[in-house]
């Protein structure tokens, strides 16, 4: 089995890392995995983006044009890979900063305040880790376990920051639960 | 006229004085025939730095690189592990000897067209990064590799087969003064000027080549030496008169001397309104 | 050994610290900062050292003189810097000295872009400077053969005395994928030691002189036999090439390098699956490029098809080892776009059904 | 022709110098006579006079240059013998300079020795080549390779002709316009260089100086061996 995913939004908004993370819990959980950013002057400005690809055997192409999964942080993001997205797919996207409806009905829409969740938190700068966690609730691709360890892993060094994160990314997680309980999901890896 | 002293000398004491070597062969320099030609300075510039090798006891330790210029051949001609470099990237090949190989006595030996006009980013650089390497630059005012052209150290006015009205400043620029130009880095470094066209001048330049290397065996810092040279052939006169030449022409606009010590300080300006 | 995830320029760079490359001397350029980045943090770690040159130019000449003193030693580039080095590369190969060069091209001509490309191919492969010279190159198609390569790029060099490229487009040096490298990789044990090396002359050994000027034509013809003489010795030895869906026949061969390949497998499995048959051949060492393996793989198929992020490089060595035997196809994406597996799909799919024109003749 | 210890052989590239040194050398060697050729061209690394060196042996010209891997080296070479053949050679020499003014420069570096021996400093001219298409143009010359050398000019050879598609047209013009440059600079033509076995077809009817025939011993390495087609040579008589 393997999931390709396309995760997406402005520089600095953290779509590059949230890429990263799901792959290295890909990688904590046995599995092959890829990851590959768009590089060069769409990062600045314009969106980020980064295609993931967590599958059980060698990664074939790093380069995917019909991703399983889109995490769009921005509405740029939304318009540009929302038609691409496999049917039965999964789009998970950031109503804080996408003022329209996703367009999409042959897919699981998931739609998250990432930055009013985290303001409410009382840590704006963790919106990545509410969409993370709500992409992680929504796709089932890594467990949330394996993402969990690997935040606390990475900020080790800023133990103050370990809890204000995992609330994040559960509340982010839990928010993406609710929303897809008791629809059809599309499956995933392993899980 | 002979001296007193020597009338005195026992037979034996002046057969062996007479033995006694007094002109040898440095160790440092191969004993073969060079292809210079006559009056050029090229082959005195190579035994002093073949004498300073063997005074310091490195010759063993010793990786020299020689250009592309009439001492391309250089490899031939020194006693040491040698390297032929690209035209102009002595100070690059250099580098990468050192840092590769730290223990080990890297010189460079270039012309006026390797290192002032191709290879000025590389020899620039290299200093800049305060390589400890022995640079020593030969400067006769002319390509001579190639059969007379201009070369960057050119005199204004000097004929040359492509400046044949004169160097024109207007159109080509004045002379390049490297010593001056590398002194003007705020690296520390050995930069000097010395020549070679009269004896004292050779016995100058001499212990400029060795102070230029013992630096470099004291792991301390960068350094250049220019030596004014001469070139009859391309210049189309007498070797004595190139000597002459060189200390009309080139010795008031190349001035001699010290340019600059590592432990000589910052040349940097005061901030304004500091003085 | 605990996998890793890493970018491929980040272990290309770890790579070579594996293989004993203490050396590094390079030039900032993208699509390949990561690695004199990660170098200049890294190597100082390991007692190693790291120098930013003022060009690639002296970049290439500081490899000169650092190999030809018997070290190993590294530098990275991307295309327009690569055509920067190449005056060197030329006096290394005459030189014979043992370096390794990595590539990470982008797309030209010229300025061109910083976007992945294979454009860099014939350059690669024909020599790249001035004089009858050729290079072993290699080309990874994973971030984990990426690393392996590179370390194995080393002996090559050592082996044979030559400057070796490592040739990745700039897909395998921007993605991440699981690495696993040992602790330390040594050279291979029956590697020549390097007497010929500059190393200071005690009169043990002949003088060391690194030169690659010859001014009698007979002396610099016999040279350059000798030099012939050992790249028809790396012909021999280090073809490398692996074949997907060999087993059983297939009517299609398709026939890719570098990530590319990977784009090719991706599509080749799906219509595998539609019961299209369809086989991969991936040449992994471009120089010396694996001629007589293709040309018997291609014989199961009636027809060849080509992809590359190019106008059709590899393209010439395909002809080349095929002749007219069967007809070739070709598909090629430039200016820094990718094949989409669908794109590659499409094509095959073209070329099956015979709706596809061969390549015409140059 | 040349009767003095020293012929100095200057002109323009391509003017035949090269060609006229070795023949006269080659003809003074066959007189009996002990010569030295010294190939002075340091301008061009091709077409040197050092290229006959087997031709010259086989007669016994001793030939200074530089020798070895030098031979083909691109540098300006002068030996230190050279300076010793402009003072201390009991036979014959011949020298042969590179082109124009810039290759007669490196007569300047000899020229403290030079204006001591007795020689000739002579012209080789050949007015079907660019550079020299008339008197005018080849006394401007000649005066700026005196200017080099330090030397004044004391001859003119004329050299006119077209390889194989020489006639006695040409070779008699050229030998006009010879007279006329030599008028100029006020020395004699010294000689008139034809194509060895086809003097009968080329030589002048009253050249007034001597007739030197040339054959052709270095050949410019974009020709090869030389593929006879025609001419008095292959005749056989």
């Amino acid at each position: 089995m393997q999931y390709e995913m396309v995760i997406a939004g402005f520089g600095g908004q953290g779509a590059l890392l949230i890429g990263k993370m799901l792959a290295y819990a890909g990688m904590k959980e046995g599995k092959e995995v890829s990851w590959f950013p768009s590089y060069g002057p769409e990062m600045r400005g314009g969106t980020a983006n980064c295609t993931v690809v967590i599958s059980d055997r060698p990664v074939g192409s790093p380069v995917v044009q019909r991703p399983r999964a889109l995490l769009a942080l921005n509405l740029p993001s939304l318009d540009r890979f929302e038609d691409a997205v496999r049917p039965g797919g999964v789009i998970l996207y950031n109503t804080s900063l996408v003022n329209r409806e996703c367009r999409r009905t042959d897919v699981v829409v998931v739609p998250v305040a990432a930055n009013d969740l985290a303001n409410a938190l009382g840590n704006p700068k963790g919106a990545n880790m509410v969409a993370l966690g709500a992409f992680v609730g929504a796709t089932e691709v890594v467990p949330m376990t394996q993402v969990e360890a690997l935040v606390r892993e990475t900020f080790a060094r800023k133990p103050a920051l370990v809890d204000v994160n995992l609330q994040c990314l559960q509340a982010g997680f839990g928010e993406a639960r609710r929303c897809v309980e008791g629809r059809d999901r599309p499956a995933a890896p392993g899980m | 006229m002979s001296s007193p002293a020597v009338l005195e000398e026992t037979p034996a004491a002046a057969s062996e004085r007479t033995r006694a070597p007094v002109f040898g062969h440095p160790e440092s320099l191969r004993q073969v025939i060079t292809h210079y030609c006559p009056g050029c300075t090229h082959g005195v510039i190579h035994r002093l730095i073949a004498e300073v090798l063997d005074e310091l006891g490195v010759r063993e330790r010793t990786v020299g690189v020689s250009p592309v210029g009439c001492a391309v051949l250089a490899y031939n001609y020194f006693n040491t592990d040698m390297h032929e470099a690209s035209h102009g990237r002595a100070p690059a090949v250099a580098t990468g000897i050192k840092r590769g190989r730290p223990d080990l006595v890297v010189f460079t030996y270039q012309e006026d067209g390797d290192l002032a006009s191709i290879g000025l980013s590389e020899i620039l650089h290299c200093a800049n990064r305060g390589e400890k390497v022995t640079v020593i630059f030969v400067n006769n005012a002319i390509y001579g590799m190639t059969g007379g052209q201009m070369a960057p150290t050119t005199m204004p006015g000097q004929v040359t087969t492509t400046s044949p009205l004169g160097r024109d400043v207007s159109l080509a620029g004045h002379p390049l003064r490297i010593a001056e130009l590398v002194s003007a880095l705020r690296t520390p470094a050995f930069i000097a000027r010395g020549a070679v066209h009269t004896p004292l001048h050779v016995v100058e330049a001499r212990r400029l080549v060795r102070r230029a290397f013992q630096y470099q065996v004291e792991g301390c810092c960068f350094s250049l030496v220019e030596l004014l040279s001469t070139c009859p052939t391309n210049w189309g006169i007498p070797p004595h008169e190139a000597c002459a030449w060189v200390e009309k022409n080139m010795v008031p606009y190349y001035p001699l001397g010290v340019f600059k010590t590592p432990d000589g300080g910052d040349r940097a300006p005061r901030p304004l309104g500091r003085e | 050994m605990a996998r890793k995830l890493m970018k491929g320029t980040e272990a290309i760079a770890e790579a070579a610290i594996r293989a004993g490359c203490r050396l590094f001397f390079g030039y900032p350029i993208t699509p390949q900062n990561e690695i004199p980045e990660y170098l200049s943090h890294r190597l100082p770690q390991v007692g190693g050292t790291y120098v930013q040159a003022e060009s690639e130019v002296a970049a290439s000449n500081m490899l000169y003189g650092a190999s030809g003193a018997g070290v190993r030693v590294l530098t990275s580039s991307s295309s327009p810097g690569i055509s920067l080095m190449q005056e060197a590369v030329s006096y290394m190969a005459g030189a014979e000295l043992p370096v390794v060069i990595v590539n990470i091209m982008r797309a030209g001509p010229g300025l061109g872009g910083i976007l992945p490309s294979q454009a860099d191919y014939l350059q690669a492969t024909k020599g790249g400077g001035h004089g009858d010279y050729r290079v072993p190159v290699l080309g990874p198609w994973s971030v984990q053969e990426a690393a392996n390569l590179t370390m194995e790029a080393f002996d090559i060099a050592d082996r044979y005395r030559t400057p070796v490229m490592v040739l990745g487009d700039g897909l395998i040096g921007q993605m991440m994928e699981p690495v696993e490298l040992p602790d330390e990789r040594p050279p291979a044990p029956d590697l020549p030691p390097k007497t010929w090396a500059s190393t200071g002359w005690k009169g043990d050994r002949p003088r060391a002189v690194i030169n690659s000027l010859y001014l009698d034509a007979d002396t610099l013809e016999a040279h350059n036999r000798h030099l012939q003489q050992k790249y028809r010795q790396i012909r021999e030895r280090e073809r490398r090439f692996q074949m997907r869906f060999e087993e059983g026949d297939y009517d299609l061969l398709v026939v890719a390098y570098g990530t590319v390949a990977r784009v090719a497998l991706s599509a080749i499995e799906e219509l595998r699956e539609q019961g299209r048959r369809v086989a991969l051949f991936r040449p992994i060492s471009l120089y010396p490029y694996p001629y007589r393996e293709l040309a018997a793989a291609a014989e199961k198929a009636r027809a060849v098809l080509v992809l590359e992020l190019s106008a059709g490089q590899m393209l010439e060595d395909v002809r080349l080892a095929l002749g007219r035997s069967r007809p070739v196809h070709f598909h090629g994406r430039t200016g820094g776009h990718l094949i989409s597996p669908e794109e590659a799909a499409n094509r095959m799919v073209e070329v099956l059904e015979g709706r596809s024109q061969e390549v015409a003749d140059v | 022709m040349f009767r003095k210890s020293l012929t100095i052989l200057v002109g323009h590239f391509g003017s035949g110098k090269t060609e006229v040194a070795v023949n006269a050398a080659m003809g003074m060697a066959r007189d009996g006579e002990r010569v030295a050729l010294a190939d002075l061209d340091v301008v061009k690394p091709y077409f040197r006079s050092r290229e006959a060196a087997d031709a010259l042996a086989r007669v016994g010209v001793d030939l200074v240059a530089p020798e070895g891997d030098l031979a083909t080296a691109d540098l300006p070479i002068l030996l230190p013998r050279v300076r010793g053949l402009c003072t201390g050679f009991s036979g014959r020499v011949v020298m042969d300079v590179g082109g124009d003014e810039n290759g007669a420069r490196i007569l300047g570096a000899l020229s403290d020795l030079l204006q001591m021996a007795d020689h000739d400093l002579i012209l080789v001219v050949n007015f079907r080549r660019p550079f020299t298409p008339d008197p005018e143009s080849a006394v401007a010359m000649a005066r700026e390779i005196e200017q080099v050398s330090r030397l004044r000019m004391t001859g003119v050879f004329s050299n006119t002709h077209l390889m194989d598609r020489t006639t006695r047209e040409v070779v008699e013009e050229g030998l006009q316009m010879a007279r006329r440059t030599a008028g100029m600079l006020g020395v004699p033509v010294v000689g008139v260089g034809v194509e060895a076995g086809r003097e009968q077809d080329l030589a002048p009817d009253n050249p007034g100086c001597g007739v030197l025939s040339l054959r052709r011993v270095v050949q410019p390495p974009i020709e090869g061996p030389r593929v006879p087609r025609s001419g008095p040579l292959f005749v056989l008589r």
